[in-house]
C-alpha cells in the first residue's frame, strides 16, 4: 500500500482522527489529532491491510514560540510501507497519551522524549528521566534551553563562544582564549 | 526456568540486590543493571543507561550538516562507517542528491558498509565468547578486525572514527590499490570462519551456554521494536538490505549475491547453508550469536560481489566516483526549508535511522538517531527473567549493546 | 631430631623408607667407612637437592605462569611477553615485584583476622599435598601409608581458605565466588575420591611409592592401561582435577566476566599473588598426583630402563648400589615424574585456552549425572577385571609368558577398544551441521516461563 | 541414548577445538602483535639493562621537529625523499608490506603508519593567511588562532609568515576528535595545516594537552606569557591605528572641517562664486 492509499484506509476507519495530510515532502505524513492516537494507532497495528507492526521512532521537534511536534514512525515488517504520524501539540503543555499499551518498545522512547523535551505521556507507566541525570534540571533539546553554569560543581555547557576549553588552572593567570 | 515453590516452603531465602556496573568487565560498556536475584536465579534485571549521554542531538543542532559526520562516528563506534554513511544518506535523501551520487560511490558505500559488518559481528562473537569465558575467539577475531582496521586505516587513517563518508561522496578519494587487498583479505577470511565454528559456534560448552537462553519469541521482538540479529534471530526475517533496499542492495539482491530468507533445500556447499542461516529460529542467545556469524559469510560474498562490480566500471565512471559532488569551499550547504527525512539501514546492530529536519539554515534543526541497541537492550528486563547470573551476562553480550549508541 | 622424626613420619618398623633411608644412609655413623670422603660429598651434594625441591616447588608458579602465557599468546596468534629477559622469561618475577610493591589493602567493611588468614591457609593447604608426592624411587619427604587418603583430605582444605576469604571481603561478588566454589569443590571431591578408590583397588595399598611400585616394568603396566575403563577413570579424575583446582572450564568462583574477580576481587598485591600462586601449585599437584597414580610415576615405561632406576636408586631388592648412582637415579626419576606432570600441566593449559567456561548448574550436571555414575561404574568395572584369570590363561603360551608378561592381552584389548573410540570421534565427516538442531523443535519460549505476548 | 550423544558431541565438539589452538599454536605465521614506533628500540646502557634485555624507548617522538618526527623512519624504509608526498599512497605501502599474491600479509613493519593517518597537526607558518578556515570548519572548535595581519614590525618573538604576523596558534587536544576537516577547510593553495604521524602526547596534565603549532610544543606557560604581551601589544597596535584612524578621521574631519571650514569657502565658492551669479540670471 502506498500513502495514498493507507490514508484512504484510515480515513474510512477514523475519519475524524486525521487532521491533515502533507504529500508533498520526502517522507509524507499524517497530521492527527491527539485525542484519537491510541484508538488510530491500534488500528494501525492490528489491520491485516496495515500491519504496523514496527514503531520505528519516535521523536519531538520544537517549533517556538507556540507548537511541538511528536513524530512517529511505523514501519511494518511484513509489508513495508512506512508512514509516519504527527501530532501538534501546545508548547506550554505538551501532554499526549502514552503508547506503550500499543507498541511496549515506545517505553524508552517515550521516556527520552520526556528527559530531553518535556513531554508528558498519560498513561506510561515509569515516565522518569533515562539519559540525563534524575536531577537534571531543564529540558536540553527545547530551543530555548539555558545550559547550566554547573552540575554538582562540574562545569558545563557548549563550547562555542565560552572560554570552556581552557584549563582552570590558567584562568587562574588571567589567560582566556580570544576568538576571532 | 520457575522457582520451586518448595525452596520458599521449607527455607527461608532472602532476595539478593546486585548492581551489575557501570563498571563492570561484562556489560560492553557503561551499562548498569540492577539484578534482583534469588540465590544464582535472576528474578528482575532492570538495565539502566546513560551514563554515556553526551547529547549527539543537541550538538548537531549546533554544527554544519558535515560537521555532524565525526559525531556520528561516535555513536556506535564499532560500526562507524555504518553510522556515516546512513547519515550521509538521510542528508542526501534531505538535499534530494539522491541522484548525482555517482555509480562508483554507492558501489565502495555498499562495500564499507558490509567491510565493517564484517569488523563489528568480529567484534560481537569475539566477545561474546569472552562473555562466556571463552578467551581464544575472542584474540582471534580480532587478529582479523585488525587486517579490516589495516584496510580502513589506509582509506581513511582512523582505525576507529572513521568519518569517511561525507553527505555527497567521500572526504578523501577512493584509492584504487586497496581493491586487491579487501580481496586478500575475503579470501583469508574464508578458512577463518571455519576456524571460528569450530572453536566456538559449535563448541559443545558453547551451545550448552547459550541454547534456550534468553529466548525472546517472535512476537516479543516484534513488539518491543527489536531489529537486526535480535528479530532474525527469532525467527522474523527482516533485513532492511532485502526488504527496502538502499545503495547497491538491490542490485545485489536481483543477482541473488546474498539471501536472507531461509530456503530450506539442501545445498551442495555447506558455506551456502551458512549464507541461508542468517535466520535464526529459536530466538535464544544461539540463534542471535548464529545469525552473526552467517552474516560473516554473507557480508563476505557482498564485499566480493562489490569488488568485481568495481573492476567492471569504466574510467570515466572511475573518474566521476573518486572525490565528493561537493566542493569544500561549499560545505555549508543549506538544505531546503520546512523539509524533513528519515532514513534507515540495516546497521549490524539492527535498524539505524536518522530523522533530520531542516529549516534552511547550514545547520540542521533537528536531528534525531534511531539506535538499534537502545530498542533492543529495552527487552532485556522480559528475556532475563528467570535465568541465571551467568546468563544474564551470556543474554547482555548476545544482545550486542554499544553503549555510545544507547546513550548518545 | 631425626630419628624422633623418623618414627614420627614412618610408621613401617623394618626400616626408613623415602628421604629417611637416603639421609640414614649418609649421615649414619658409618657413612664414611663405606663410601669414603668424595661419596660423601656427592651424598652431600643429593641431601642438597633434596632441599631444592621444595624450593623448586615454590619457584615453578615462576615458570608456569610464564608458559601459561606463552602458550595462551602462541593459541591466540599474540607472541606474550617478550621483554624481559629472553622471550619475556622474567615478565613473572617483574610482576611479582610489582605486586610486592603494592599497596596493602583491606577493605574498610572485611572481616581482618579472616581476610588476612584466607589466602595463607589456602596456601598452606595446597603446600601440604607436596608432602607425599613421590618425584623419585627414595625422593618423597614423607611416605606415608595413607598418602591417597592424606591427600584427598588435604585437598579440601583449600575450600576453607577460600572461604574464609570469600567471606571476609564483604562483597557481594566474593560471596557468589565462594558460594559457587564451596558448591563446586564439595561436589567433585567425590568423583574424585572414586578414582582414587580405583587406582587403590588395582595397587592395594594407598601408599603412593607403593602405588607406583606396582606400575613397574613396562608401559602396560602403568595404571592407565590396565584395563579398557582406566583412560575413562583418567579422564575422570583429570575433569574432577580441573574442577578441584578452579581451572577453566570450571573456572567459576573466579569467572572474571560474570563476578569481577569472584572470591578475591578484595584483594590486591602480595595477598592476592598468594592465590595465584597457590592456584599454580595446585595445578602441578593435580598433575603429579595423575602423573604418579595413573601413568606410572617415575617410571619410563621402558621395562629395562626402570629396572635400573629401581636398582640404581637403592631400590627395594635388598642390595647397595653406589651413592652417585643413587642420586643420579633418583633425579632422573625426578625428571620423569616432573616431564608427565608437566604434559598434562600444559593441557591443563590447552583446555583452559580452549573452552568457554560452564554454568553452575552444568557443573553440577556434570559432576552428578555424568561423572559420578560414570566413575562408580567404572570402579565396578575395574574390580571385575582384577578378577579376571588372564595369568591362567595366557600361562599356556611359552612365548607370552617368557617374554611378554601376562598383562599384554590386557593392553591389546586396552588398544582395540581405543581404536574404536578414536573411529568414534574423528571419522565422522566434518560438516556445518548444527549438532543441536533438533532442539529446534522444542520451541522453548512456550515453556521458559516467560510470557507470549 | 541422548545421555551418550550429548557426552560424544560435546567432547567431540572440545577435542576440534583443541585441534584449532594447537594448530594456532605450532603456526606462527599470523602473529598479530604490533607494536608502534619507539617502543622497541633497546637503550643497552647499564649492565643490568643488558643482562635483563629491558628495552626502553630511546627514539622517543620528538615533537620540536619541524614537521614531523616520521621523516626520518620514512625515509629508511624508502617511502621516498619527502614522505608527506603522494609515495606513501597504499599502492606503494600494499606492494612493499604485503605479499602481491597472498591472503596472509605480513606482519607490518613497527614504524609504519599508512599516508592518510591522521595524527597531530602541523603548521607550516610560513603558508598561513590567517583566513580562520580552519577553525570555523573544526566541529569541536578546539583551534585557537591570535595574530594581526599587520605586518607592523615590534613583534617580538612572534612567528611571522609571509603574510601575517602569527602570535598564537594552538589546538587543544583535550577537545580535538582528528576528524581531519581543518586541513580539508585549508585553502587550495596554500595548505599550511596538515595532519602529522606523530601520535602520542600523553600528559599528565590537561593543560599540556594543548599544542603550540607554531613551536611544535606543548604550549608553555612561556608561550601563554608571550601571547599576553603580543596581545597586549597588537591591541596598542591596534588602538594607535584606530588613533591614527581616528586622528586620521579627526584629521580628515578636521581637514574636511578645515576644508569645509575653508571648503565652505572653496565650494562654497563657487556657489559663492555662484550665487552672484543668479543675480546675474
Amino acid at each position: 500500500m502506498n500513502f495514498k492509499d493507507v490514508v484512504a484506509h484510515l480515513k474510512e476507519r477514523h475519519s475524524d482522527a486525521i487532521e491533515g495530510t502533507d504529500e508533498t515532502k520526502r517522507d509524507p505524513w499524517i497530521v492527527v489529532k491527539k485525542d484519537k492516537l491510541v484508538e488510530l494507532c491500534k488500528t494501525l497495528r492490528d489491520d491485516p491491510k496495515l500491519d504496523y507492526d514496527h514503531l520505528s521512532l519516535i521523536s519531538a521537534v520544537d517549533y517556538p514560540p507556540a507548537t511541538i511536534e511528536i513524530v512517529y514512525h511505523l514501519d511494518s515488517l511484513r509489508l513495508n510501507h512506512p508512514l509516519v504520524l504527527k501530532v501538534k501539540l501546545p508548547r506550554a503543555t505538551p501532554k499526549i497519551p502514552s503508547l506503550v499499551t500499543v507498541w511496549p518498545t515506545a517505553d524508552w522512547h517515550e521516556r527520552e522524549s520526556y528527559d530531553l523535551m518535556g513531554i508528558e505521556f498519560e498513561g506510561h507507566p515509569n515516565l522518569t528521566r533515562i539519559l540525563c541525570a534524575e536531577d537534571w534540571v531543564g529540558f536540553p533539546l527545547r530551543k530555548d534551553y539555558k545550559w547550566p553554569e554547573e552540575y554538582h560543581g562540574v562545569p558545563c555547557g557548549p563550547f562555542a563562544g565560552k572560554d570552556v576549553n581552557i584549563p582552570p588552572e590558567w584562568e587562574q593567570e588571567g589567560f582566556t582564549t580570544r576568538k576571532a | 526456568m520457575a522457582i520451586p515453590q518448595e525452596l520458599h516452603r521449607d527455607v527461608r531465602t532472602e532476595e539478593f540486590l546486585l548492581n551489575m556496573g557501570p563498571q563492570h568487565p561484562s556489560t560492553h560498556g557503561v551499562l548498569r543493571v540492577v539484578v534482583r536475584t534469588d540465590g544464582e536465579l535472576v528474578l528482575e534485571a532492570t538495565p539502566h543507561v546513560g551514563y554515556l549521554h553526551r547529547c549527539f542531538e543537541k550538538c548537531a543542532e549546533n554544527t554544519t550538516w558535515k560537521q555532524v559526520v565525526p559525531y556520528t562516528d561516535r555513536m556506535d563506534y564499532l560500526a562507524a562507517m555504518c553510522n556515516n554513511i546512513t547519515y550521509t544518506l538521510a542528508v542526501e535523501k534531505l538535499m534530494g542528491w539522491e541522484k548525482l551520487i555517482p555509480r562508483k560511490t554507492t558501489i565502495v558505500r555498499t562495500l564499507l558498509f558490509e567491510l565493517q559488518r564484517i569488523a563489528s559481528h568480529l567484534m560481537s562473537i569475539g566477545t561474546y565468547g569472552l562473555d562466556v569465558g571463552a578467551i581464544t575467539p575472542f584474540l582471534h577475531c580480532f587478529r582479523e578486525r585488525e587486517r579490516l582496521l589495516e584496510i580502513f586505516e589506509e582509506v581513511s587513517g582512523q582505525r576507529l572514527n572513521y568519518s569517511y563518508i561525507t553527505p555527497g561522496g567521500f572526504q578523501y578519494p577512493w584509492p584504487d590499490a586497496i581493491n586487491r587487498k579487501i580481496k586478500g583479505f575475503c579470501e583469508y577470511f574464508e578458512e577463518r570462519i571455519t576456524e571460528y565454528n569450530d572453536l566456538l559456534s559449535y563448541n559443545g560448552i558453547f551451545i550448552e551456554r547459550t541454547k534456550s537462553i534468553g529466548v525472546l519469541s517472535p512476537q516479543q521482538a516484534r513488539a518491543y521494536g527489536c531489529t537486526g540479529p535480535m528479530l532474525r534471530g527469532s525467527g522474523i526475517a527482516r533485513d532492511l538490505r532485502w526488504d527496502q533496499p538502499y545503495l547497491l542492495y538491490d542490485e545485489l539482491k536481483k543477482e541473488g549475491v546474498f539471501r536472507v530468507r531461509y530456503q530450506g533445500d539442501k545445498t551442495p556447499d555447506p558455506r551456502d547453508q551458512m549464507v541461508d542461516w542468517s535466520l535464526g529460529e529459536l530466538g535464544d542467545c544461539w540463534s542471535r550469536y548464529m545469525v552473526r556469524a552467517a552474516e560473516l559469510e554473507q557480508s563476505r560474498r557482498i564485499v566480493l560481489a562489490c569488488l568485481a562490480k568495481l573492476d567492471k566500471l569504466t574510467d570515466s565512471e572511475k573518474e566521476a566516483g573518486a572525490g565528493n559532488i561537493i566542493k569544500e569551499a561549499d560545505r555549508a550547504y543549506t538544505a531546503p526549508k520546512g523539509e524533513e527525512a528519515y532514513f534507515k539501514s540495516e546497521n549490524p546492530r539492527g535498524e539505524l535511522g536518522y530523522y533530520v529536519v531542516s529549516d534552511g539554515k547550514p545547520k540542521a534543526y533537528r536531528v534525531k538517531a534511531r539506535a538499534p541497541s537502545f530498542n533492543n537492550l529495552q527487552v532485556l528486563t522480559e528475556i532475563s527473567r528467570g535465568a541465571m547470573v551467568a546468563d544474564l551476562i551470556a543474554i547482555i553480550g548476545s544482545i550486542d549493546i554499544v553503549l555510545g549508541e544507547v546513550d548518545r | 631430631m631425626i630419628p624422633l622424626l623418623a618414627e614420627a613420619l614412618n610408621p613401617n618398623p623394618a626400616g626408613p623408607t623415602g628421604v629417611l633411608w637416603l639421609v640414614q644412609k649418609l649421615v649414619g655413623p658409618d657413612a664414611f667407612e663405606r663410601w669414603g670422603g668424595t661419596l660423601t660429598l656427592v651424598g652431600s651434594l643429593g641431601i642438597l637437592l633434596l632441599l631444592v625441591v621444595p624450593i623448586v616447588a615454590t619457584l615453578f608458579p615462576l615458570f608456569a605462569i610464564w608458559l601459561e602465557r606463552k602458550v595462551s599468546a602462541h593459541m591466540q596468534s599474540r607472541l606474550g611477553p617478550m621483554e624481559v629477559g629472553w622471550h619475556g622469561w622474567l615478565q613473572t618475577l617483574a610482576d611479582g615485584i610489582k605486586l610486592l610493591g603494592k599497596e596493602d589493602i583491606i577493605p574498610a567493611g572485611a572481616d581482618k583476622p579472616l581476610f588476612i588468614l584466607g589466602p595463607i591457609i589456602t596456601l598452606a593447604g595446597v603446600f601440604v599435598m607436596l608432602a607425599v608426592m613421590p618425584m623419585g624411587p627414595h625422593l618423597i619427604p614423607a611416605d606415608l601409608n595413607l598418602g591417597l587418603f592424606f591427600l584427598a583430605a588435604a585437598g579440601s582444605i583449600e575450600v576453607i581458605g577460600v572461604m574464609m576469604a570469600g567471606w571476609a571481603s564483604n562483597n557481594k561478588w566474593s560471596l557468589f565466588g565462594t558460594m559457587r566454589l564451596a558448591t563446586q569443590l564439595v561436589s567433585y571431591e567425590v568423583p574424585l575420591g572414586i578414582s582414587f578408590v580405583t587406582v587403590t583397588a588395582m595397587a592395594g595399598s594407598l601408599s603412593m611409592q607403593e602405588i607406583v611400585r606396582q606400575q613397574h616394568g613396562w608401559i602396560w603396566n602403568w595404571f592407565i592401561f590396565r584395563n579398557p575403563v582406566m583412560p575413562l577413570v583418567f579422564i575422570i579424575y583429570f575433569t574432577a582435577s580441573l574442577a578441584e583446582t578452579k581451572r577453566a572450564p570450571f573456572d567459576l568462583p573466579e569467572a572474571e566476566s560474570e563476578l569481577v574477580a569472584g572470591f578475591h576481587t578484595e584483594y590486591s598485591g602480595m595477598r592476592f599473588s598468594i592465590f595465584f600462586l597457590a592456584e599454580y601449585v595446585a595445578m602441578y599437584v593435580v598433575a603429579a598426583i595423575a602423573a604418579v597414580i595413573f601413568l606410572g610415576g617415575w617410571h619410563t615405561g621402558i621395562g629395562p630402563f626402570d629396572a635400573w632406576i629401581q636398582g640404581a636408586s637403592g631400590g627395594w631388592g635388598g642390595e647397595d648400589p653406589s651413592l652417585a648412582m643413587a642420586v643420579i637415579a633418583n633425579l632422573v626419576g625426578m625428571h620423569v615424574v616432573f616431564a608427565k606432570a608437566w604434559v598434562l600441566i600444559f593441557v591443563q593449559m590447552w583446555l583452559r585456552w580452549t573452552l568457554p567456561r560452564i554454568r553452575l548448574d552444568q557443573v553440577m550436571d556434570l559432576c552428578l549425572k555424568f561423572l559420578l555414575p560414570a566413575s562408580v561404574v567404572f570402579f565396578m568395572v575395574t574390580i571385575g577385571w582384577e578378577l579376571l584369570p588372564f595369568e591362567s590363561w595366557t600361562s599356556d603360551i611359552p612365548f607370552i609368558k617368557d617374554h611378554l608378561q601376562w598383562r599384554l592381552p590386557r593392553f591389546a584389548v586396552f588398544l582395540v577398544y581405543s581404536c574404536l573410540v578414536g573411529y568414534w570421534f574423528f571419522w565422522f565427516k566434518r560438516t556445518f551441521q548444527d549438532p543441536f538442531k533438533r532442539s529446534v523443535k522444542e520451541k522453548p519460549w512456550v515453556i521458559s516461563g516467560v510470557s507470549t505476548t | 541414548m541422548g545421555y551418550f550423544r550429548r557426552i560424544y558431541d560435546v567432547s567431540r565438539s572440545i577435542l576440534i577445538g583443541m585441534g584449532v589452538t594447537l594448530k594456532h599454536m605450532l603456526t606462527p605465521e599470523t602473529v598479530i602483535t604490533k607494536q608502534y614506533i619507539g617502543l622497541k628500540t633497546p637503550v643497552g646502557t647499564g649492565l643490568l639493562a643488558k643482562a635483563l634485555g629491558v628495552t626502553r624507548d630511546a627514539n622517543k617522538v620528538e615533537l620540536n621537529h619541524q614537521y614531523c618526527a616520521i621523516c626520518a623512519a620514512a625515509k629508511k624504509l624508502g617511502m621516498g625523499d619527502d614522505p608527506h608526498e603522494p609515495t606513501t599512497d597504499p599502492v606503494a605501502v600494499y606492494d612493499r608490506y604485503y605479499r602481491p599474491d597472498d591472503k596472509i600479509s605480513k606482519p607490518i613493519p613497527l614504524d609504519y603508519l599508512p599516508a592518510r593517518h591522521r595524527g597531530l597537526h602541523y603548521l607550516e607558518t610560513e603558508k598561513c593567511i590567517m583566513c580562520f578556515q580552519c577553525a570555523r570548519a573544526c566541529p569541536v572548535d578546539c583551534i585557537d588562532i591570535e595574530g594581526t595581519r599587520e605586518m607592523t614590525p615590534g613583534l617580538e618573538g612572534a612567528h611571522r609568515g609571509d603574510k601575517v604576523n602569527l602570535t598564537r596558534f594552538t589546538i587543544d587536544y583535550s577537545l580535538c576528535i582528528f576528524c581531519d576537516h581543518c586541513t580539508l577547510a585549508c585553502p587550495d593553495k596554500q595548505v599550511c595545516i596538515h595532519m602529522g604521524k606523530e601520535f602520542d602526547m600523553t600528559s599528565f596534565t590537561q593543560g599540556n594537552l594543548v599544542k603550540n603549532l607554531l613551536t611544535d610544543l606543548p604550549f608553555s606557560k612561556d608561550d601563554r606569557a608571550l601571547v599576553m604581551k603580543h596581545r597586549a601589544e597588537i591591541d596598542r597596535i591596534e588602538e594607535e591605528k584606530k588613533k591614527a584612524k581616528e586622528a586620521a578621521k579627526k584629521e580628515a574631519a578636521a581637514k574636511a572641517a578645515a576644508a569645509k571650514a575653508a571648503g565652505p569657502a572653496a565650494p562654497a565658492a563657487p556657489p559663492a562664486a555662484k550665487p552672484p551669479e543668479p543675480p546675474k540670471k
